[in-house]
């Protein structure tokens, strides 16, 4: 059937999530954006709102199940507080996610109770390349078997939280296509560089990873010998990306439309002239509709099939449309929009990274 | 719950749906926009059959709505966008109580819903019709000088109409009906306006012209005048008070929220024949479309591709999730709009992309996406232009009076 | 210098060519477009302009000296008037130009002066082809050597005049690049087909054309022995069709504004809502921009330097920006520019050939 | 005539710009941009000597229109554009008279234009500035309440401006001077607002805040608190009466005529910058672009470059053309708008799609890509933002006043 609201359950969280965002997300965003880290109990503060031990198995120590429209809803509603902070949050994910879908059972066991304690436990991933053509079916950084282990050899770009995770999920090129290993931090051949220094999602901690024949036991590589199914994990990520997206644009959407209900000029709010508010109709237009092809997208994961289509559709939209609306965001609070007081230069910025990003997130 | 699985009774009547649209539209389309204005009868009767056979109509949600299956809405944006995948100007002559009919339930009473509606399931193809527009006034319809006098127990109407679609289909080539609003009180702006029925064979009521289009030619957009027009008392659809604010104007309006996500979805099944006639061109070429690849690593050919997908799929969720609103019986009022809107953009930006993509062959007669292009562009157009739908869209989310945002 | 303003004798050449459009294109290119054909006196009526002539020296026949900067002027005015007119008129030059910037002095003193005489006569050239991939650089009509001659290969689309014109321009590929061979009409091998049925330009005659095994003789080749320059000729095509495109589209924008400022809803002019005023401003500013950039091309020509990327770069964004204007026309006329009353909808369908045409005229 | 060629009188001076931008602002671009307000005294003080030693000021036009080569306005947009090239939040620190001196050019007297403007041609370096939105109106020029009021042979002026560019270094960095628009009449509307010089050093003037800003960050944006600040008579520029309409608001809007192809110039300095990066960095990885191809058979990325360069192309010659009309001496309302809008939007697109091109590379702070995102978007604001400047082209091209269409 068709279905366009929330289960009860997903309704409260949602409540849950509003309330987080707007109170301990928001109002330190800028904050964040400038002094270049998070506020320093934030992502102890996000997780005790539970996310990702719902969707842990109790055999494995949470206290659910894994939905990827769940995944989205609370993306959308994370990215709305701020985007980098929900990077952060979700970071653990980049990890356990990937274990709970393709993981052994051993690595089940190893790896998930630790995503399912009382505190906040970093995890990352490293797929990103530095190189304007990066593609994730075809990676440069390679992985090699030698002595019954993977040797992994490359540079890797924008990985999140690397310097705090206890483990990191590398992506490689192995007989062809991309795979999954399982690196402990300070493993030999692992090198948490420098932080990256970018336009946006200034908050959010993104490394340079250098991996100089970083030996990992063949027990290591995500699945076991059978592998991961990368067409899976990249659309769980797409989907995660798209719906942060949208929590970004919607945010924007709505600061510019109370900024223009609220300014007046030639005597009347800028909202009444149709140039205004048509840009306004055109965002509310968008930022549903990349919601919805998030949803889509999600559900299918949640159904089992196969979402890579629409999961990378979901994305390409969700790209293009929270550049758009936040620049036009900026473009309503007119010079206005380019002071710093504001927040909407802030997310025009982390808004332009959604199309240059893969792998930052996923649900 | 969030899902979006086309539920199995939707799937049940889209085969014939599916078959017609394939079998009896498609081969035909070709024909029907070379000879503008010739009545598609075979395709009338074979639809108008199976509608009384199996009592759903393929032009309204009535039948759905009414047996309390709560997808009738649903059902009938699947089922156009199917049938305009055949031919979009074909599925505007299959027969049936369409927008004429969407206003009767919008505004009627029971009885006269019984008494205007009863022939649609029954006898020989009809039409209905709805006549709002004329010459001087497009989007502004609360301008309308047509009047409604009253008469002892007749209603008379004066006055010109056009762009009535159907209108010679449901007066002329059928014995239908046309909804014509009309304003019993030119002083009371839009609490006059009235909707009125005038059934074929009523002396007074004139197609004076059909409308030569860019495409859509199958069907008929028509020029009618209205001269001492006289109908009973009770064709007023709902009160004649114009007080009573209810049923008059925002009749109409939610008429078109009713229909709204129609013309979206016929829209959006133009836009789908295009997709898939450029990808089994481009396939049979050996063009396959990366879906997974950055965009930016693809072809430019592959990545407008790629684009008009994601676009597509974007006006086709809105679309559904607009329908579904209203068979939720919540206000949809946005959501129709913002469907009309996107659809209109889409199905327009799709086809002449189209058009382009495939060069010479694109702009060739050889191929349909020329007609397409063509049939496109009245969905930007019609039951309110884009720039009148991002209003109504505007006004509801800053909260906005007519008079606060013209 | 810069310049932005026709010399005395352009302007008095414009003043002409605006009259003429106005008065014999104009108001007969509705019906000649649901005719399929122009009016009968039209080219010739047209040809006492004197255009042509005027571009090819006395030494040849006229009275002048090419200027592709007249050229796009001259273009630009018919296009106003009708394009499918335009085409026609300028359909001579799809030989003379070609003749006059590559030709042998033979292939000169043989065809210039049947271009100079009173009366009008055809010229054609066949470049394009039926291939949703067409590519001027790589063409499927294929020249090959045999017995001192050449002989063409191949199926051309859309060439214009094609059953009137005594000599044709054929395009074709000799030796891995794009040459040109003169062929006269009812040469064997060469069969001029069935009229194109298109989506736009109806009222101009566009061709099929089938080369099987079509015996030119060596002297017939554009430039003899040494060829032509074909990027030359492709750059002088697409300024001419970069500036009928600019001509549709300024018809289309000044009928919409007119339109705009005399229909109203709401009690005033539609004209007065932002929406439609700054999509008229948009418009004029498109249109502006593109006639610049068809000028500069054209000069660049006039100098003799390499214009190959500045007319393509005119060509497209013309050809963008004709479909775009016109497209808004049609908007800004509402149901009104659906029917076939007003000729908005005939300018649209005109517009959205040039993205797919080349070749099909020359200044 | 026709022609497209740079005359060799402005190619003589570009060499000297175009050194300074390679060689002195692109080096110092990142510093400038991590060190906000941090003001670029050597930069300053080279083009300031230049400026002196040449007679030729880098940030107006009144050299060259004054000497009668009629090609002032043509040079500063080729220069403007070359240094925004090197960088354009530099540029904005080139001392001269800039936006003050045109609002002086535009609207004093010959008395005025020597008092005021001789300053620059002489001493240390100098800024000056225009002071003309106030905090609750933006685009709304007419709605400003800071005052003017006559006592005895001085104005006082009292009220705060925002958004002053070059505020702190006109004032405070150099003993440069502000323009500051006030009305002598508050219930005069437009015809009240009056434009007065304010020297550095007067009392009552107080620089009170620089903004935090998205880009151009080496470029300061103050807010200035007027309280009793105390000027001459004679600093009203032009006449006091109210209904004289020629000087007043008419001035300024004559002041941003001339400027608005610079600020375009300006904007397509950073485009320039940033499709010959984009171009060397995708040059370097073996990919060149083939203009001459069809743009649907090229690879995405190429195509994007090709449009790229296009729509650059066309602002620019809007550009060229709206400088050459005013050199020219015509009425350039309509251009200088054009070009200011279609030059905003084309830096606004070329710079946040060279970003994403480059992906993570572009993304990054370690190439200048992303810094001339942030520093293209405030051309789509200041000097009337993109929807101001339609509303202006709109107005003259349906010949609508401003009551007409607001």
């Amino acid at each position: 059937m068709f279905g366009f609201e929330p289960s009860e359950e997903q309704a409260t969280l949602l409540q849950a999530l509003r309330r987080f965002a707007g109170r301990e997300m928001r109002p330190h965003a800028r904050e964040a954006d400038e002094a270049g880290h998070l506020p320093e109990g934030l992502p102890q503060a996000g997780w005790e709102l539970g996310l990702l031990p719902a969707s842990i198995p109790e055999a494995h120590g949470g206290f659910g199940e894994r939905s990827a429209v769940t995944g989205v809803l609370a993306a959308e509603e994370l990215a709305w507080g701020d985007v980098s902070g929900a990077m952060a949050l979700l970071a653990p994910n980049l990890v356990a996610i990937p274990v709970l879908l393709c993981g052994t059972a051993e690595q089940k066991r190893e790896l998930l109770p630790r995503f399912c304690g009382d505190a906040y436990a970093a995890g990352s991933s490293a797929l990103l390349e530095p190189r304007y053509d990066f593609d994730p079916h075809a990676l440069r950084t390679r992985a090699t078997r030698a002595n019954g282990a993977y040797v992994l050899t490359g540079t890797k770009t924008n990985v999140p939280c690397a310097a705090d995770a206890e483990w990191m999920l590398v992506y490689a090129e192995l007989d062809g296509a991309t795979q999954a290993f399982l690196v402990r931090k300070d493993s030999p051949g692992l090198r948490v560089a420098d932080r990256e220094r970018n336009l946006g999602l200034n908050a959010l901690a993104l490394h340079t990873v250098e991996l100089q024949g970083c030996v990992v036991p063949a027990a290591q590589r995500l699945g076991g010998d059978a592998g991961c199914d990368f067409a899976l994990l990249l659309g769980a990520s797409r989907v995660a990306l798209a719906a942060l997206a949208v929590g970004v644009a919607r945010a924007a959407y709505e600061y510019s439309l109370e900024y223009a209900k609220e300014r007046t000029a030639f005597g009347e709010p800028i909202a009444r002239r149709q140039a205004i508010a048509f840009m306004l109709a055109e965002m509310a237009t968008e930022v549903e509709a990349a919601r919805l092809m998030a949803w889509e997208a999600a559900w299918r994961l949640d159904q089992g099939g196969d979402a890579a289509r629409e999961a990378a559709l979901a994305k390409n939209f969700a790209d293009d449309m929270t550049l758009a609306v936040t620049d036009r965001a900026v473009q309503i609070l007119g010079g206005h929009g380019y002071i710093r007081d504001h927040p909407v230069e802030m997310w025009l910025r982390n808004a332009r990274g959604f199309a240059v990003l893969e792998g930052l997130a996923i649900v | 719950m969030i899902g979006f699985e086309t539920p199995p009774e939707i799937e049940e009547r889209l085969a014939f749906v599916r078959q017609v649209a394939r079998e009896t539209m498609r081969p035909q389309a070709r024909h029907y926009d070379d000879h503008e204005h010739e009545v598609p009868w075979d395709l009338a009767r074979l639809m108008w059959q199976t509608a009384l056979r199996t009592g759903q109509s393929f032009r309204s949600s009535a039948g759905g709505a009414a047996n309390g299956s709560g997808v009738g809405h649903l059902t009938l944006v699947h089922v156009i966008e199917c049938l305009s995948w055949g031919d979009a100007g074909l599925y505007l002559c299959v027969p049936g109580a369409g927008l004429g009919g969407a206003a009767i339930e919008a505004t009627g009473t029971a009885e006269q819903k019984q008494r205007f509606l009863a022939r649609y399931r029954e006898g020989p193809p009809k039409w209905a019709s709805m006549a709002m527009t004329e010459s001087h006034c497009g989007s502004d319809t609360a301008a309308i000088r047509t009047t409604a006098v009253r008469d002892g127990e007749s209603w008379v109407l004066s006055g010109e109409k056009i762009f009535v679609t159907g209108g010679h289909k449901s007066m002329v080539d059928s014995s239908g009906l046309m909804v014509v609003w009309a304003t019993v009180d030119p002083s009371a702006g839009r609490a006059g306006m009235k909707p009125f029925v005038v059934e074929a064979g009523t002396p007074g009521l004139t197609v004076t012209k059909l409308e030569r289009k860019m495409g859509i030619r199958a069907s008929d957009t028509a020029s009618v005048v209205l001269e001492n027009c006289r109908i009973p008392l009770d064709n007023l659809l709902g009160s004649a008070d114009v007080s009573d604010r209810t049923k008059g104007f925002k009749g109409a309006m939610a008429t078109f929220d009713n229909t709204r996500p129609s013309v979206a979805a016929s829209a959006l099944g133009i836009a789908r024949a295009t997709l898939e006639l450029l990808k089994e061109l481009l396939a049979a070429e050996g063009v396959a479309i990366r879906y997974a690849t950055p965009r930016n690593r693809l072809s430019a050919l592959e990545r407008d591709v790629v684009d008009m997908e994601a676009q597509l799929r974007a006006a086709w969720l809105l679309t559904v999730k607009a329908a579904w609103m209203m068979d939720q019986r919540r206000p949809n009022t946005v959501e129709a709009s913002m469907c009309k809107v996107k659809a209109g953009d889409v199905v327009t930006r799709i086809t002449q992309k189209a058009v382009e993509l495939m060069g010479p062959l694109g702009y060739s007669r050889r191929l349909l996406l020329e007609k397409w292009m063509r049939d496109a562009k009245i969905n930007d157009l019609f039951e309110g232009t884009g720039q009148i739908n991002r209003l109504i869209i505007a006004r509801r989310i800053l909260g906005y009076s007519s008079r606060e945002l013209k």
